[in-house]
C-alpha cells in the first residue's frame, strides 16, 4: 500500500515539477524580454505552446530511434526527478533513494542527452550531426568540474547517497548555521559546480548547440508536434530535476515547499543573471572555459579535502 | 588623366573618342578586340588599378552591345571609362577573370541577364538570379517582359492599368496634353 | 575560387530559409569538422528585375521603385538616380536641397548603422543590442515618416531637389531623436565592446587583407576596418559634404571586431555632421523649376556616380539614349563586391559559428546584390 | 468595416462531384474534421484558443518586408506579448509570412517550407505585391497573386505594411482561427492537384517531391 502511495505521489510531484518547470521557463522569457526593453509574453505562455505543439498533426517519420529520442529524454529527466528527494522530512517526497544513487543520478544526467543525440541522428538534417556533436563535446567539458565537485563533496560528507549528503548538511547546520552547507563549506566545489551548471542550463553564453544564427535548434531541428511536445516537457523536468539536486548537495535540501521553491528560484535563476547580456562562445571556447577555470577549481576542492 | 590617356595612344592603341563627362570622369572608346590589352596596360602600367564596375548596354539599332569598363585610381578616385562595342550576333568578349576576381561575378551576371559568351569565365552558364529561365536572355531590348507576363504569370483579374498621360490630361482638363 | 577536391566532407546549405543569413540568400558551404572548406554564395531569391522595369519606365515612374533596391538604407539609391539624371540632363539644384538631400543620406546613414550594430550582436546570439538598437532606428524612421509620409520607403529626392520642405520643428525633435541615441550609446558599448565574450568571438575572425582593397574595390566599413581611410564623401566629395566637419574612422584590425568598432564611430560621426546641418542650413527654395516630367527627354549620355552607403561605395551606372526612359541603369552596390567574390575569398578556413557573424559585419544586402 | 471589403479569394469553388485528394482520408495527417458531437465541437474550440494565442511564425524573410518584422518581434512593437515568437525551422513553425513579392526561384523554396511545416497551419500575404503584384506587375521574375500557389488565409495590405498593420492582421488572423475559419491548410490538401498545376505553370524546373514531409 505504502509503496503505491508512494508513487502516486511521485508521479503527482513530477507533474508539479512539470508545471513549476514551465511556469519558470515563463518566468525566464519574461525577465530577457524586461532586460532587452520588451512587455515580453505572459508568463503561461509555455503552457499554451505546450498545449499548441500538443494538436499539431504530423506525418514526419524518420525510424524508430527519432521517435525514441524524445522518449530517451523525457525518461532520462523523470528517472533523475524520481530519484533525488525533494523536500527532506515530508514522507514520499524523499524521492526513491538508496545508498549510492548519486552515480545513476549522474548516469541520468547524461542518459536524456545520449538519447536526443541518437534519435537527432536519424533525422537525418544536417543540423543535427553537428549540433549533437558541439552538445557532446559541452557536455564532457563541463562534467569534468562537476565530477570533481562531486567527489569533494562525496569525501566530505562520506557518503554516495544524495540523502546522506543532505543530512550531513543538516547535521552542520545545527551547529554552524547557514554556514554548515556545502556551499560554504566546500567553496571551491561550489564555483567548480555552478560553473558547470551554466553549461548545463544551455543559457548563453553556453547555448552552442541550438545556436539559432548558426545552426538553427540543432538537434532538434526536425522534432515536430508531438515529438516536440515531449522534448518541451522533457527540458521543463530536467531544468527543476538539476536545480533540485544542486539545492541538495549545496544549500542543504529543502524541509518545506516554500523553501525547496525560494531555493531552486535562486539557483534556476543564477544563470539567467549571468548569461542574459552574454553572446555566444564558440564552441571549443566553450570547451576550453570549463577546462580552465571551473576544472582548476574542482581539482583544488578535492585536493583541499585528501588534505584535510 | 588626360596624360594616361595620351600614353594610352602612344602605345598603337587605338582611341576612338574621348568625352569628359565630369572633373573627375572621363570616357574613352576603345576598339573590340584591344579590349584585353588595353586593361591589361592600364592595370599594370597606370594608377588607374580598381575595376569599380563593369556592364553591358544594348544598342539594338547598332546591332551592338557596348560593354563599359569603369576603372578607379584609388589614389585620387579619378574614374576612367573604357567602352568597346561588340557584335550583338556573335556575342562574345574577352573574360577579365585573370586580371580581376570580382568580374566573375559581374560576367556572370552578363552571362545570364544579356547572353554574353565569356570563354575562359569559371561561372559563366550557371544560373545567377534566375531559375530554370527558358526564354530569351530578359536584359536584351527586344524581350518584351510585358508580353512575358501576360503569357506565363496569371494575374489577378481586375487590375486597372491607367495611362498616366490620359488620366493627369484628363484631371487637368486640358485635351491639348493628350497629343504633345 | 580555389576548386579542389575534398576528402571528407558534409554539404551545407545556410539559407535561403536560415536565420543567421542577411535577407535571402543562400551559401552552400563544404565543412569538414567545423571549418568551411569552400564556399559558394547564390542569389537571386530576391531579383525583381528592377533594370529591365526601369527601361519601360519614364523618369518620373522610374524614381520610386529604385528606393526598393536596398531595404534598410534607401535613400542613397534615390540620391544617386536622381543626381546621376540631373548631372546628364544638365540640372542644378538650389543650395537648400542640396543640404536637404544631405540631411536625409546621413539620416538614413546613422539608421542603417545603428541596425547593422545591433545585427552584429544579434548573430553572435547577444539579443540584447539588437532590441535596443531597432527601437533608435524607430525613432529615427518617425522623424523621416513626419518628413516625407513613409516609414522604410520615403522617395524625398526627387529630380531638381527634394519633395518637400522640412515641417515646423523638425529640427528640435530630431535634435530630441539624436541626443535619445547618444544617451543609449554608453550602454551599448558597454554591452559590446566591454563583453570579454564578444571580445573573444570577434577578434581575428573573418580577416579581409589589406592587400584585396584596391584589387577588389572593397569600401566602406570593410576596408575602413583595415586601416585604409576610404570614405566616398572624402575621396569624391558630393553635395555639401566638403563644406562639412567629420573625421573619417578607421580601425587596423582588418577583422570583424575592428569593423564594429568603425561602425560605431560612424554613428558618432553621423550624429555631428547632422547637427552641422542643423545649424547651416541656408534658406531658400528646396527644388529646381523642372520641365514637364511627362515630357521630360534627356540628351544621350552615360555616367557613373557614386555615394558612400553605409555599407560601402554604391555606384549607379546610368544611361541614355535621348529618350523619355533611361536605356541602361545598373547598380553596383558594396554588397556586389562584398557579398560575391570578397566572402566566397574569406570563407576557406572560417568556422561555421562565425559565417553569419562575418556576412552580417560587411553587411550584405542581398536585394542589392541581385535587384 | 473589415465585414464591408471584398473577399479576396481569386480561387474558383470546387467543382461539383470532385473527388479530394487521397491523402485527404489520412487521418493522421489531416486536421480534425467536424463532428456533430457537442463536446466535439468544445474541444475543438479549446484547440484552437491554443492554437491561436501561440502563433510560431517561421523566420524566413521572403521580401523586403521582412524589415517590418524585425522592429516587430523587437523592442517597441513586441510581437511576443501576444505568444506570436518566431521558429528559425519550418518543423516547429505553423504560420508562413510571405513578406512582399516573390521571386519565383523564392516560390519554390516557400512551398518547400510551407509543405513541411505540421498542420494547422496558415499563410499571411504582407503588402500589396502579395495581392496583385503591386508595383512589379511587369516584372518578369515575380509572381503577381499568391493564393493561386498557397492558401492565403490573411492578407495584409500596403507596401509595406507598418508594424501596427501587422499586429492588426494578425489580431483578425487569430480571430480567425479562434472560430475555426482559417482552414487554408485543408483547402491545399483537398485541391492540391490544383494548387500543383499552377505551381508548375510559373516553376519550369520543377523538380520537388509530390509532397514535401
Amino acid at each position: 500500500m505504502d509503496t503505491l502511495l508512494h508513487v502516486i505521489v511521485s508521479l503527482i510531484s513530477l507533474m508539479v515539477a512539470l508545471a513549476y518547470g514551465l511556469t519558470t521557463g515563463g518566468v525566464v522569457r519574461k525577465i530577457m524580454a524586461r532586460i532587452q526593453g520588451r512587455i515580453g509574453p505572459p508568463v503561461y505562455q509555455p503552457f499554451i505552446d505546450l498545449g499548441k505543439v500538443l494538436f499539431l498533426r504530423t506525418g514526419t517519420h524518420h525510424g524508430v530511434m527519432f521517435i525514441l529520442g524524445p522518449v530517451f529524454r523525457l525518461a532520462g529527466a523523470a528517472g533523475f526527478y524520481l530519484l533525488i528527494p525533494v523536500i527532506v522530512g515530508v514522507p514520499f517526497l524523499e524521492g526513491f533513494h538508496f545508498s549510492g544513487d548519486l552515480l545513476l543520478v549522474m548516469y541520468f544526467m547524461f542518459f536524456g542527452s545520449l538519447g536526443m543525440a541518437l534519435g537527432a541522428a536519424d533525422g537525418g538534417h544536417p543540423h543535427s550531426p553537428i549540433g549533437v556533436g558541439r552538445g557532446l563535446a559541452q557536455m564532457t567539458a563541463y562534467e569534468l568540474p562537476f565530477g570533481l565537485a562531486v567527489v569533494a563533496i562525496v569525501a566530505s560528507s562520506g557518503s554516495f547517497s544524495v540523502f546522506e549528503i543532505v543530512e550531513h548538511q543538516r547535521a552542520a547546520m545545527l551547529t554552524k548555521g547557514v554556514l554548515g552547507w556545502n556551499l560554504f563549506q566546500l567553496p571551491f566545489a561550489s564555483i567548480a559546480a555552478f560553473l558547470a551548471l551554466l553549461g548545463m542550463n544551455m543559457y548563453p553564453p553556453f547555448n552552442i548547440v541550438g545556436a539559432p544564427t548558426e545552426i538553427p535548434v540543432g538537434p532538434a531541428t526536425e522534432y515536430n508536434t508531438a515529438f516536440q511536445s515531449l522534448q518541451m516537457s522533457g527540458r521543463a523536468i530536467f531544468a527543476i530535476a538539476k536545480v533540485v539536486l544542486f539545492m541538495n548537495l549545496f544549500l542543504g535540501g529543502a524541509h518545506s515547499i516554500l523553501e525547496a521553491f525560494i531555493k531552486t528560484f535562486f539557483i534556476y535563476m543564477w544563470s539567467i543573471f549571468v548569461g542574459a547580456v552574454f553572446p555566444r562562445f564558440r564552441p571549443e571556447q566553450s570547451i576550453r572555459f570549463f577546462l580552465g577555470w571551473p576544472t582548476a577549481a574542482g581539482v583544488l576542492a578535492v585536493a583541499l579535502i585528501l588534505w584535510r | 588623366m588626360k596624360t594616361h590617356i595620351e600614353t594610352l595612344k602612344r602605345h598603337q592603341f587605338e582611341v576612338l573618342w574621348t568625352h569628359q563627362q565630369r572633373a573627375n570622369l572621363i570616357q574613352i572608346g576603345i576598339k573590340a578586340e584591344q579590349t584585353l590589352p588595353v586593361l591589361t596596360y592600364l592595370k599594370t602600367h597606370t594608377p588607374f588599378v580598381q575595376l569599380t564596375h563593369y556592364s553591358a548596354v544594348d544598342w539594338i539599332e547598332d546591332n551592338e552591345f557596348q560593354l563599359t569598363y569603369t576603372l578607379t585610381n584609388p589614389q585620387t578616385y579619378e574614374i576612367l571609362m573604357v567602352c568597346a562595342r561588340i557584335d550583338r550576333e556573335a556575342a562574345t568578349a574577352d573574360s577579365l577573370h585573370k586580371l580581376w576576381p570580382q568580374a566573375v561575378t559581374y560576367e556572370h551576371e552578363m552571362g545570364e541577364m544579356f547572353g554574353l559568351k565569356f570563354p575562359g569565365s569559371p561561372r559563366v552558364g550557371e544560373p545567377f538570379n534566375l531559375e530554370g529561365w527558358r526564354d530569351m536572355p530578359p536584359m536584351r531590348r527586344d524581350f518584351d517582359t510585358v508580353k512575358f507576363v501576360r503569357d506565363s504569370i496569371p494575374e489577378r483579374p481586375g487590375r486597372q492599368a491607367i495611362n498616366t498621360r490620359d488620366y493627369i490630361g484628363a484631371e487637368a482638363g486640358e485635351k491639348r496634353l493628350l497629343h504633345d | 575560387m580555389t576548386e579542389r577536391p575534398l576528402e571528407k566532407h558534409t554539404q551545407l546549405w545556410v539559407g535561403p530559409q536560415h536565420p543567421g543569413i542577411t535577407g535571402n540568400m543562400s551559401v552552400q558551404i563544404w565543412v569538414q569538422g567545423d571549418t568551411i572548406q569552400l564556399g559558394r554564395t547564390h542569389v537571386g531569391y530576391l531579383h525583381r528585375g528592377f533594370e529591365k522595369l526601369v527601361e519601360r519606365r519614364k523618369f518620373i515612374q522610374a524614381f520610386p521603385i529604385v528606393c526598393r533596391i536596398c531595404v534598410p538604407e534607401p535613400d542613397t539609391n534615390e540620391y544617386l538616380l536622381t543626381a546621376g539624371l540631373e548631372e546628364l540632363a544638365g540640372i542644378e539644384i538650389p543650395e537648400r536641397a542640396k543640404w536637404l538631400r544631405t540631411l536625409v543620406l546621413e539620416l538614413a546613414r546613422l539608421a542603417a548603422t545603428v541596425q547593422a550594430l545591433g545585427g552584429q550582436a544579434g548573430t553572435l546570439g547577444l539579443g540584447v543590442v539588437p532590441n535596443w538598437t531597432y527601437t533608435l532606428r524607430d525613432y529615427i524612421l518617425d522623424r523621416f515618416e513626419e518628413l516625407s509620409g513613409g516609414r522604410v520607403y520615403h522617395m524625398y529626392i526627387i529630380y531638381g531637389g527634394v519633395r518637400r520642405d522640412i515641417p515646423e520643428g523638425f529640427f528640435e525633435r530630431l535634435e530630441g531623436t539624436l541626443k535619445t541615441i547618444e544617451e543609449r550609446l554608453p550602454a551599448l558599448d558597454n554591452l559590446i565592446f566591454d563583453n570579454a565574450v564578444f571580445q573573444k568571438r570577434t577578434q581575428g575572425v573573418g580577416i579581409v587583407k589589406p592587400e584585396w582593397i584596391d584589387e577588389m574595390g572593397i569600401s566602406g566599413p570593410t576596408a575602413r576596418g583595415c586601416g585604409r581611410p576610404i570614405d566616398i564623401r572624402r575621396v569624391d566629395p558630393y553635395l555639401v559634404y566638403p563644406a562639412l566637419d567629420f573625421d573619417v574612422i578607421t580601425a587596423d584590425g582588418c577583422d570583424i571586431w575592428s569593423r564594429t568598432l568603425v561602425r560605431r564611430g560612424d554613428i558618432e560621426q553621423s550624429i555631428k555632421i547632422i547637427r552641422q546641418i542643423m545649424r547651416q542650413i541656408p534658406d531658400g527654395p528646396f527644388c529646381a523649376r523642372l520641365p514637364n516630367m511627362l515630357h521630360w527627354k534627356i540628351p544621350t549620355g552615360q555616367t557613373y556616380l557614386r555615394a558612400e552607403a553605409s555599407r560601402g561605395e554604391m555606384g549607379y551606372y546610368m544611361v541614355t539614349d535621348g529618350s523619355d526612359k533611361l536605356r541602361r541603369m545598373h547598380v553596383r552596390g558594396p554588397s556586389y563586391v562584398h557579398g560575391f567574390s570578397l566572402l566566397e575569398r574569406m570563407l576557406p578556413g572560417l568556422n561555421i559559428a562565425d559565417l553569419s557573424a562575418t556576412m552580417v559585419s560587411m553587411q550584405t544586402c542581398p536585394p542589392e546584390m541581385e535587384r | 468595416m473589415r465585414d464591408e471589403l471584398p473577399v479576396l479569394h481569386g480561387v474558383p469553388p470546387i467543382p461539383e462531384g470532385s473527388q479530394p485528394h487521397a491523402r485527404c482520408q489520412d487521418e493522421c495527417f489531416l486536421g480534425e474534421k467536424p463532428e456533430p458531437l457537442k463536446y466535439r465541437e468544445a474541444i475543438q474550440r479549446i484547440k484552437n484558443w491554443f492554437r491561436a494565442n501561440s502563433l510560431h511564425v517561421l523566420a524566413y524573410g521572403t521580401g523586403c518586408g521582412s524589415i517590418e518584422l524585425r522592429p516587430l518581434g523587437t523592442a517597441r512593437f513586441d510581437m511576443e506579448r501576444f505568444g506570436i515568437s518566431t521558429r528559425p525551422t519550418p518543423r516547429h513553425a505553423n504560420v508562413l509570412i510571405i513578406s512582399g513579392y516573390l521571386s519565383i526561384k523564392t516560390l519554390k523554396r516557400v512551398i518547400r517550407s510551407y509543405e513541411q511545416m505540421p498542420s494547422p497551419k496558415w499563410v499571411v500575404g504582407l503588402g500589396s505585391c502579395t495581392i496583385n503584384g503591386g508595383m512589379y506587375w511587369d516584372s518578369y521574375a515575380t509572381m503577381k497573386q499568391l493564393d493561386l500557389y498557397l492558401p492565403v488565409d490573411m492578407y495584409i495590405s500596403g507596401c509595406m505594411p507598418r508594424p501596427e498593420a501587422l499586429i492588426e492582421g494578425f489580431a483578425a488572423l487569430m480571430d480567425k482561427i479562434k472560430k475555426g475559419e482559417a482552414n487554408g491548410y485543408l483547402d491545399y490538401l483537398e485541391r492540391l492537384d490544383w494548387y500543383r498545376e499552377n505551381q508548375k505553370k510559373i516553376i519550369h524546373d520543377w523538380d520537388l517531391p509530390d509532397y514535401s514531409w
